[in-house]
C-alpha cells in the first residue's frame, strides 16, 4: 500500500474544562498528529469570578476578601499588593513592625505555594509520593497561618495600613521551629526523591524552551521567566516594604540539565527559591521590633482622595499588580488586577508550536508553569 | 479460536493432573508415596474412611462418585479451577488491599482503616459496590467488542497461570511448553486491551490503547530473549524442569533432586543471567502496565487510558487482571531466577525428599516449599509496588528507546555471554561448582 | 542602559513624536502621558524599539468607562509599560469616545497585548483594529453586552439558569 | 569502542532512581515515626484560639448599631430589633441596651472573612471554634444566634471539647510558663545577680499573663490591646 | 430528618421487611467504598487536595482513589466556583455518571453564589440549579474535617437506602431547572 493510499488524519483533541492535569478549569484544544501537537488553542474563562465588579461595589476595606480569592495558593501576595496600591493612594504611613510581618508571613506563603506547585508537578509527571510529602509540610506552613489569622487559604490578614492580628511569641516559635526543621534537610529530600530523578530529568529537561525575549514579550514574570535566565524580581529591582534592607540572592535558571529556559529549569528556579524565602524569614525573624502592627485610624475609614496608580508585588508566579481609580468616596472607582499567571499561560499556544511537543510534554510544559486559574480567570 | 484454545488447554490440564492425582492416590493406597499433591489424596483419604455425611446435599451422588475410579480425573480438574481462580481472587484482594496499605506508609499517612481491622475487607467492600453500579454502555460504542473486551484480558492473564507451580509437586499442569506458553498466551491479553479502547469510543481511550499496543508488544521481546537464555542453561522449557535444574542436586546418583545452595540459583549461574534477570524485571514492570510504564492509563495525561469508559463490574474485572499480572509476572521470575521453591539453605531444601522420608517430612517439605516461592513471589510484587509509589512516568519515545536502544541489546549480549559461558564452563556456577545432571 | 526619570522619557517621547502628546500630569499619585489615539501605534513602536527606553515589557492594559465626564462620556485604555533592562516605567493614557471605541492593536510589538486587548474588548467593548481574533476570552462565547461598564444589568437568566438572588 | 556515553548514562538514571527509592523505603520502614495523619473523628486536630468558624454571639452586649451587617461583604447578616430595652418581646432577645427580635447569619454566602468581628464596639459577635455546619437542605442553613442552641448534626461533644481543650492547653502552657519560670528564677538566683533581674521578669510575666488570658477566653484581645 | 423519610412515593416498596439485610450489607460496602471525581474548580480543590493529602487522609474511609473519569466514580465533589461558561459541562459530568451517584456541593460558592453573591453576573447562584445536590458543606473554604463531615453524611445517606427504591432525589424538583 503506497503511502499515498494511507490517509493519515489529525485528531482534535479536547483537553476539557475537567482534566486532571490542567490545574483547575482550563481548556485546551489540541491538534494531534498521533502523539505530535501540531497546534494547541487554549480556552480561559472557565473560573471568570467577575473580581472587578465585585471591587467596584465593595468599599476599600471589604474588596481585601475578594484579593485573596484570586490566586488563592498564595493569599497574602494578593493582599500585599492590593493593600500597597491603596498606601500609596491614601498616603498612609505602615508601622515597622507591620512591614516585618508583612514579609515573613508573605515569604512563608510564597513556600507553601511553591510546595504545592512541586506536588502537583511531581502528580503531573507521574511520581505521586511527592505530592503526600509536600503536602505534608505545607500542612505545617497553614497550621502557622491558621493560629496566626484563624483561616487556612484565604487569609485577608494584610491590610491597608497594616495586618490584622498581632504575631505572638507561640507563633514566633513555631515559624522559627518550622525554618529550621524545613529549611537543608527537607529541601534536599526533594530534591533527591524528584529533582535530580533520572526519569525526571529526561521528562522535564529540552521540554518546553522559552527564549528569554519571547517569553518578555508574552509578559511572562516571576519564576517562570527567571528560569530563562532573565534576573527579574521586583523585590530586587522595584522593592516595596522592607526588602531592600534584607539581603537574598534571585535563582536564575542556568540550563544545567539541558538547554537554557526548559520545564526543568523553571522547576528549579522554584525549589532554589523556596531555601531563599526561609532566609529571609530568618532575617525577619531576628530583626522583627515591638511597637504597634496596624495604623488604627487607616484601618476602617479608607477613603483615599481621587487619583490613579498602579503598585507592583513579587508574587509567587510572577508580577501582582493593582491599579487602582479613587474618585474621593470610600469605593473604589475601579480596580484593575494584573495576575501574573494571566500572562503566563498566554505563551503556551506559542511553545507548543515552537518545538514538537507531545501530549506528555504538553502535560508537562501547563505543570512548569504553575498557574492558578483562580487568578487567570479573576 | 480462542475458545476451542481455552477449552483443550484446560482439558490437558485437567488430564495432567488427573493422571497425577491418580497415581499419587494409588500409591496412597499401595503404601509408597513420594512428594505429591496432598489435597487429592487428604480428600481420597477423608470419603473412603468416613463417606460424605447424610446432611450434605446430594451427598448419595457424591459417595457414587468418589467411589468410582474416575474420581482422580474429576477432581484434579476441580482442584486445577479451584486452585487457579482461589488463589488469583484472593490474592488480587489482598495485592488491593496492600497496595493502598504500602503507598499509605510510603507516604506517611494510614490507608484503609474502616472496613475491618486495619481496612482488610476494603477491597471486598469496593468490589461489591463496583457489582452493585449502573453498567453503562456509551451509545456509540461497539458493543460486542466493548462487552467481550475485560473478559478477554482477564482470560489472558488466567491463562499463563495454567504452567505456573505453586510449590513442589503443586502445579496445575506440568506442560512440557511452560515458558512458551507463556510468552505465547500473553498476547492475548493485548488484544483485549485494543478491543476495549477502540470499541469504547473515546479519543482518550484509543490513545491508551495505542500506547498499550505499542508498549506490550515492543517489551515481550525483551522478556522473550530472557525465557530463551534461561531455557537454554536449563534444557527445558517446563517450568517444574527449571526449578528442579536449580536445585543443585549434589549427589544425583540415584536420581532424586535434593535442592542446593543459594548459588546455585540461575540468578548466580553467570554474572549475565545477573544483568539479565535485571532487564526481564524492567520488562515486566512494561508488561503489566506498572509504574515507571503506566503510559496505558496514565492518569494525569489521558484522563484514564483504555478503561475511561467502562464501570461497575466491567471496570473491577480490569483492575482484577492487573493485579493478577502482577503476581504472575513475579512468580515467572521467581521461578526462573530466583531458584523457585529451593530456599537456598541445602538442609531444609532436602527435607521431605529421597525414598526413607517420612510422611510428616514430605508434607512438611511440601508446606515449607509452598511457603517459599510465595514469600518470594510477594516480596517481588512488594518491589513492584515499592518502584510505583516512587518513580514518575516515562514518555512514549523514551519508552521505546528503553526498550529498543537499552534492553534488547543488553539481553542479546546477555543471550550469547551466557551461552559461550555454559560451552566453556560445562555448567559451572559462577563459582565453579559443578551442576552434573547425567 | 541608564534609568531615565519620567520627564526625560517624556522628552524622548516629544522629540521623535512631537504631535503625539496631548498632555502630561506629573504630580499626580503615578506620572502619566494622555497620547492621541492615531498616534498609539507609532508610541507603543517607539517605546519598544527606542534604545534609550527599551520598554520590552508591557505589564497591564487597563479600561476605565467614564460615562459622565463633563467633556463628552469616554474610554480610558491604561497601557502601563515597563522596562527591564533600565529598570524605569511609564503610564500612557488613551481616551477613545465612549460610544465607538477604537484603537489600534500593538499586538504584534507586545505579544501579551493579545490576550489584555482580548480582555479588554471582552469587558469592556474597546475595539482593537489589526487584532488576529478579537473574541471573547473571559466570558462565555455567547455573552450579551460589556460588564464593566457602568450602566451594565447582569441578565436575569442565562441559558435557564436563573441569575437571581434569594 | 563500547559507547561509553551510553552506560554513563544508564549508570546516572540507575543511581538516582535508587537514591529516590531509599527514600521512600526510609518513609515506609519507620512509617510509625513519620505517620502524619490525624485520625479525624477519633482525634481532632486542635483549632487555635482565633480560628473564624461559626459565629456565635454575646447577646446582651449588643447596641444594635448594624455595622457588621454593613461591614459584610456578602450581606449575610439579618438584624431585627428596637434600641431601648421595653421593646416588643416575640421570641426575641431582651439585652441590656437593645431588645433584638432577629439576628441570624446566612451560612449559604457567609465567606467567613472575618470582617464582621472587627468594627463591633462591643465586641459581641465572634468567629467561633466550630467549623461543621453542613445539611442536606439548603433552607436550613440559617443560624439564629440569639438561641446560640447547637443547630447542626455534629455532636454537641465536640463544641464542648473544642471550648475545653482550649482552656487545657492554655492552662497546661501556663503551668509549663509558671514552671520555666520558676525554674529560669531559680537558676537566677542563684547564678549571683539576682537583685537587678527581679522586677524586668515581673514586667515581662504582666504581659505574659495578659497575652495568655487574652487568647484563652478567645476575644481578640491582642487587637484592643494596642488600641 | 422526617422529609428524608417519606422521599419514597412508591408505597409498594415502602417497607418491605425481607429485604432490609440485603440492604444494610449492600448499603455497608457502598458506603465504605465511595469514589470521588476529581472535580476541582477553585480555592476549594487546594482543601480537596489536603483532605486527599496526609494529615486528613480521606482514603482510611474508602475514598481514596480520586477517579479522573466520571464512568468509574459515585461521588461528585463540587469544588469551587460554577460559573455560566462551566454550567453546561458540570451538567454533563453528572449525567456520564453511574447511577448511585451523589453529589457534594463543598462551599461557599456553589450554595449559593459565596463571595460573588451581588455582583457576580457570571457565576451560576447555587449548583443546585444544574444538579440535584445531597450535601451542602458551608465554608470559604471549608476545612477539610468539614469535608470528612459532608462524606460522613452522604455514608448514612446511603445507608438509609433500599434497592428497590429508584427515586431518591433528595432536592425538590421546582429547585433544579434543567440546562
Amino acid at each position: 500500500m503506497t503511502e499515498a493510499k494511507i490517509r493519515t488524519e489529525e485528531m482534535l483533541l479536547n483537553m476539557g474544562p475537567q482534566h486532571p492535569s490542567t490545574h483547575g478549569v482550563f481548556r485546551v484544544v489540541v491538534r494531534t498528529d498521533g502523539e505530535l501537537i501540531l497546534e494547541s488553542e487554549s480556552h480561559i474563562g472557565y473560573l471568570h469570578r467577575c473580581f472587578e465588579k465585585c471591587a467596584e461595589g465593595n468599599n476599600y476595606l471589604q474588596v481585601v476578601p475578594y484579593t485573596d480569592r484570586m490566586d488563592y495558593l498564595c493569599a497574602m501576595m494578593n493582599n500585599w499588593g492590593y493593600a500597597v496600591a491603596v498606601e500609596k493612594l491614601a498616603g498612609i504611613e505602615v508601622p515597622e513592625r507591620a512591614e516585618y510581618i508583612r514579609v515573613m508571613v508573605a515569604e512563608l506563603n510564597r513556600v507553601a505555594s511553591h510546595l504545592l506547585a512541586f506536588g502537583t508537578y511531581g502528580l503531573d509527571i507521574g511520581a505521586i509520593t511527592p505530592f503526600l510529602y509536600a503536602f505534608r509540610d505545607r500542612e505545617r506552613i497553614l497550621k502557622i497561618f491558621e493560629k496566626l489569622c484563624g483561616q487556612r487559604l484565604n487569609y485577608s490578614y494584610v491590610r491597608v495600613g497594616g495586618v490584622t492580628f498581632d504575631m505572638t511569641e507561640e507563633i514566633l516559635a513555631d515559624i522559627e521551629a518550622f525554618c529550621d526543621y524545613f529549611d537543608p534537610k527537607i529541601i534536599d529530600e526533594y530534591d533527591n526523591l524528584l529533582s535530580y530523578n533520572g526519569i525526571f530529568i529526561s521528562r522535564t529537561a529540552n521540554v518546553g524552551v522559552m527564549p528569554a525575549d519571547l517569553a518578555i514579550s508574552y509578559g511572562v514574570t516571576g519564576p517562570s521567566l527567571r528560569g530563562s535566565g532573565v534576573q527579574r524580581d521586583l523585590r530586587r529591582d522595584a522593592p516595596y516594604g522592607i526588602y531592600d534592607r534584607l539581603e537574598f540572592d534571585v535563582p536564575v535558571g542556568t540550563g544545567e540539565m539541558g538547554q537554557l529556559g526548559d520545564c526543568w529549569d523553571r522547576y528549579m528556579v522554584r525549589m532554589r527559591e523556596m531555601r531563599q524565602s526561609i532566609r529571609l524569614v530568618r532575617q525577619a525573624l531576628a530583626g522583627i521590633p515591638e511597637g504597634p502592627f496596624c495604623d488604627k485610624k487607616a484601618y476602617r475609614a479608607v477613603k483615599p482622595k481621587a487619583g490613579e496608580t498602579y503598585k507592583r508585588v513579587e508574587g509567587a508566579r510572577g508580577e501582582v499588580g493593582f491599579y487602582i481609580v479613587s474618585d474621593g468616596t470610600n469605593i473604589p472607582y475601579r480596580v484593575k488586577a494584573r495576575a501574573p499567571s494571566f500572562s503566563n499561560i498566554s505563551i503556551l499556544d506559542k511553545l507548543t508550536s515552537l518545538s514538537d511537543v507531545m501530549v506528555a510534554d504538553l502535560v508537562a510544559i501547563i505543570g512548569s508553569l504553575d498557574i492558578v486559574l483562580g487568578e487567570v480567570d479573576r | 479460536m480462542n475458545l476451542f484454545a481455552f477449552t483443550t488447554i484446560f482439558a490437558q490440564a485437567g488430564k495432567g493432573l488427573g493422571e497425577f492425582a491418580g497415581d499419587y492416590s494409588s500409591k496412597w493406597d499401595a503404601g509408597t508415596y513420594d512428594g505429591g499433591l496432598v489435597f487429592a489424596g487428604i480428600i481420597k483419604w477423608l470419603v473412603t474412611t468416613w463417606g460424605v455425611p447424610e446432611w450434605v446435599p446430594l451427598s448419595s451422588i457424591l459417595n457414587g462418585v468418589l467411589e468410582a475410579s474416575v474420581f482422580p480425573e474429576i477432581g484434579a480438574l476441580l482442584i486445577t479451577i479451584g486452585l487457579v481462580f482461589g488463589f488469583v481472587n484472593i490474592f488480587a484482594i489482598g495485592a488491593v488491599w496492600s497496595e493502598r496499605k504500602v503507598s499509605a506508609h510510603m507516604q506517611c499517612r494510614l490507608g484503609p482503616m474502616e472496613v475491618g481491622p486495619h481496612g482488610i475487607l476494603q477491597t471486598v467492600a469496593d468490589g461489591l459496590k463496583l457489582l452493585a453500579k449502573e453498567d453503562i454502555i456509551p451509545r456509540l460504542a461497539d458493543k460486542p467488542l466493548f462487552a467481550l473486551a475485560p473478559a478477554i484480558v482477564f482470560a489472558g492473564v488466567l491463562m499463563r497461570f495454567v504452567p505456573l507451580p505453586f510449590g513442589d509437586q503443586l502445579i496445575a499442569s506440568d506442560l512440557d511448553l511452560g515458558l512458551f506458553f507463556i510468552a505465547a498466551v500473553g498476547a492475548v491479553e493485548v488484544l483485549g486491551v485494543i478491543m476495549a479502547g477502540w470499541s469504547s469510543n473515546n479519543k482518550w481511550s484509543l490513545f491508551g490503547t495505542i500506547r498499550t499496543a505499542t508498549q506490550m508488544v515492543s517489551y515481550e521481546i525483551p522478556i522473550g530473549l530472557a525465557f530463551i537464555t534461561v531455557i537454554i542453561c536449563s534444557g527445558s522449557f517446563s517450568l517444574m524442569e527449571i526449578v528442579n535444574q536449580q536445585g543443585g542436586s549434589l549427589n544425583a546418583s540415584d536420581g532424586y533432586v535434593y535442592g542446593g545452595w543459594i548459588w546455585h540459583w540461575n540468578l548466580f549461574r553467570n554474572p549475565f543471567m545477573l544483568v539479565l534477570s535485571i532487564t526481564y524485571f524492567i520488562a515486566s514492570l512494561a508488561e503489566c502496565k506498572r509504574s515507571p510504564f503506566d503510559l496505558p492509563e496514565a492518569e494525569s495525561e489521558l484522563v484514564s487510558g483504555f478503561h475511561t469508559e467502562y464501570t461497575g463490574m466491567r471496570f473491577a474485572l480490569f483492575f482484577l487482571a492487573e493485579y493478577a499480572a502482577m503476581y504472575l509476572v513475579a512468580a515467572v521470575a521467581v521461578v526462573i531466577f530466583l531458584g523457585g521453591w529451593w530456599s537456598g539453605i541445602y538442609p531444609l531444601d532436602a527435607l521431605g525428599l529421597g525414598p526413607e522420608a517420612t510422611t510428616l517430612a514430605k508434607t512438611l517439605g511440601l508446606l515449607i516449599k509452598i511457603g517459599v516461592f510465595l514469600s518470594k513471589a510477594f516480596a517481588l510484587v512488594f518491589v513492584q509496588m515499592w518502584v510505583r509509589w516512587t518513580l514518575p512516568r516515562i514518555r512514549l519515545d523514551q519508552m521505546m528507546y528503553v526498550c529498543w536502544k537499552v534492553l534488547l541489546p543488553i539481553s542479546l549480549v546477555c543471550l550469547i555471554g551466557s551461552c559461550l559461558w555454559e560451552l566453556a564452563s560445562g555448567g559451572a556456577s559462577v563459582f565453579g561448582f559443578g551442576i552434573v545432571v547425567e | 542602559m541608564a534609568r531615565l526619570e519620567v520627564g526625560q522619557i517624556i522628552a524622548v517621547l516629544k522629540e521623535k513624536l512631537p504631535d503625539a502628546v496631548v498632555e502630561e500630569v506629573l504630580d499626580g499619585v503615578d506620572p502619566f502621558v494622555v497620547v492621541k489615539a492615531e498616534a498609539w501605534a507609532a508610541v507603543a513602536g517607539l517605546c519598544r524599539d527606542d534604545s534609550r527606553l527599551g520598554f520590552d515589557l508591557l505589564s497591564c492594559i487597563t479600561g476605565v468607562d467614564y460615562p459622565e465626564r463633563e467633556d463628552g462620556a469616554e474610554i480610558e485604555v491604561i497601557y502601563n509599560l515597563d522596562s527591564i533592562a533600565n529598570h524605569h516605567e511609564l503610564t500612557v493614557k488613551v481616551k477613545l469616545p465612549r460610544d465607538d471605541p477604537r484603537i489600534a492593536s500593538v499586538e504584534e510589538i507586545w505579544r501579551t497585548a493579545d490576550w489584555h486587548e482580548r480582555e479588554t474588548y471582552d469587558l469592556l467593548g474597546v475595539v482593537f483594529e489589526g487584532h488576529h481574533n478579537l473574541v471573547r476570552i473571559l466570558c462565555a462565547e455567547d455573552w450579551v453586552g460589556h460588564p464593566l461598564r457602568k450602566d451594565y444589568e447582569p441578565p436575569d437568566s442565562f441559558h435557564g439558569i436563573k441569575n437571581v438572588i434569594y | 569502542m563500547i559507547p561509553c556515553a551510553y552506560f554513563m548514562n544508564i549508570f546516572k538514571v540507575a543511581r538516582s532512581i535508587w537514591i529516590g527509592m531509599g527514600i521512600t523505603l526510609k518513609y515506609f520502614l519507620n512509617h510509625k515515626k513519620t505517620l502524619c495523619t490525624i485520625q479525624y473523628p477519633r482525634e481532632k486536630d486542635l483549632i487555635p484560639a482565633r480560628h473564624r468558624g461559626i459565629h456565635y454571639l454575646e447577646t446582651e452586649k449588643c447596641v444594635l448599631c448594624w455595622k457588621c451587617s454593613d461591614i459584610c461583604p456578602v450581606d449575610c447578616i439579618y438584624i431585627e430589633g428596637v434600641r431601648g430595652v421595653d421593646g416588643p418581646l416575640q421570641g426575641g432577645y431582651r439585652g441590656q441596651k437593645a431588645t433584638l427580635s432577629k439576628f441570624t447569619v446566612d451560612y449559604t454566602v457567609c465567606i467567613f472573612c472575618g470582617l464582621c468581628e472587627e468594627p463591633c464596639p462591643p465586641k459581641c459577635i465572634w468567629l467561633g471554634p466550630e467549623f461543621d455546619y453542613h445539611s442536606t437542605d439548603r433552607t436550613m442553613m440559617e443560624k439564629n444566634l440569639l438561641s446560640d442552641e447547637v443547630y447542626t448534626e455534629s455532636d454537641e461533644v465536640f463544641v464542648e471539647w473544642a471550648r475545653g481543650e482550649n482552656e487545657r492547653l492554655q492552662e497546661e502552657k501556663k503551668k509549663q510558663k509558671e514552671a520555666e519560670k520558676a525554674a529560669k528564677a531559680a537558676e537566677k538566683a542563684a547564678a549571683v545577680a539576682v537583685a537587678e533581674e527581679t522586677p524586668a521578669e515581673a514586667a515581662e510575666e504582666t504581659t505574659e499573663e495578659a497575652s495568655a488570658e487574652a487568647a484563652e477566653e478567645n476575644p481578640e484581645v491582642e487587637g484592643d490591646a494596642a488600641e | 430528618m422526617s422529609e428524608l423519610e417519606n422521599r419514597n412515593p412508591d408505597p409498594l416498596t415502602k417497607n418491605v421487611v425481607f429485604l432490609t439485610a440485603v440492604d444494610d450489607i449492600i448499603n455497608a460496602t457502598r458506603a465504605n467504598s465511595v469514589w470521588p471525581l476529581t472535580f476541582g474548580l477553585a480555592c476549594c480543590a487546594i482543601e480537596m487536595m489536603a483532605t486527599g493529602a496526609a494529615k486528613y487522609d480521606i482514603d482510611r474511609f474508602g475514598s481514596g482513589p480520586f477517579r479522573g473519569t466520571p464512568r468509574q466514580s459515585d461521588l461528585m465533589i463540587v469544588a469551587g466556583t460554577v460559573t455560566h461558561k462551566m454550567a453546561p459541562r458540570v451538567k454533563r459530568l453528572y449525567d456520564q455518571m453511574p447511577e448511585p451517584k451523589y453529589v457534594i456541593a463543598m462551599g461557599g460558592c456553589v450554595i449559593r453564589g459565596g463571595p460573588y453573591v451581588k455582583h457576580g453576573y457570571h457565576v451560576v447562584k447555587g449548583v443546585d440549579l444544574l444538579v440535584p445536590v445531597d450535601v451542602y458543606i458551608p465554608g470559604c473554604p471549608p476545612r477539610p474535617e468539614a469535608l470528612l463531615e459532608g462524606l460522613f453524611k452522604v455514608q448514612k445517606l446511603m445507608k438509609r437506602e433500599k434497592i428497590l427504591d429508584r427515586t431518591r432525589r433528595t432536592t425538590k424538583p421546582e429547585v433544579y431547572q434543567p440546562v
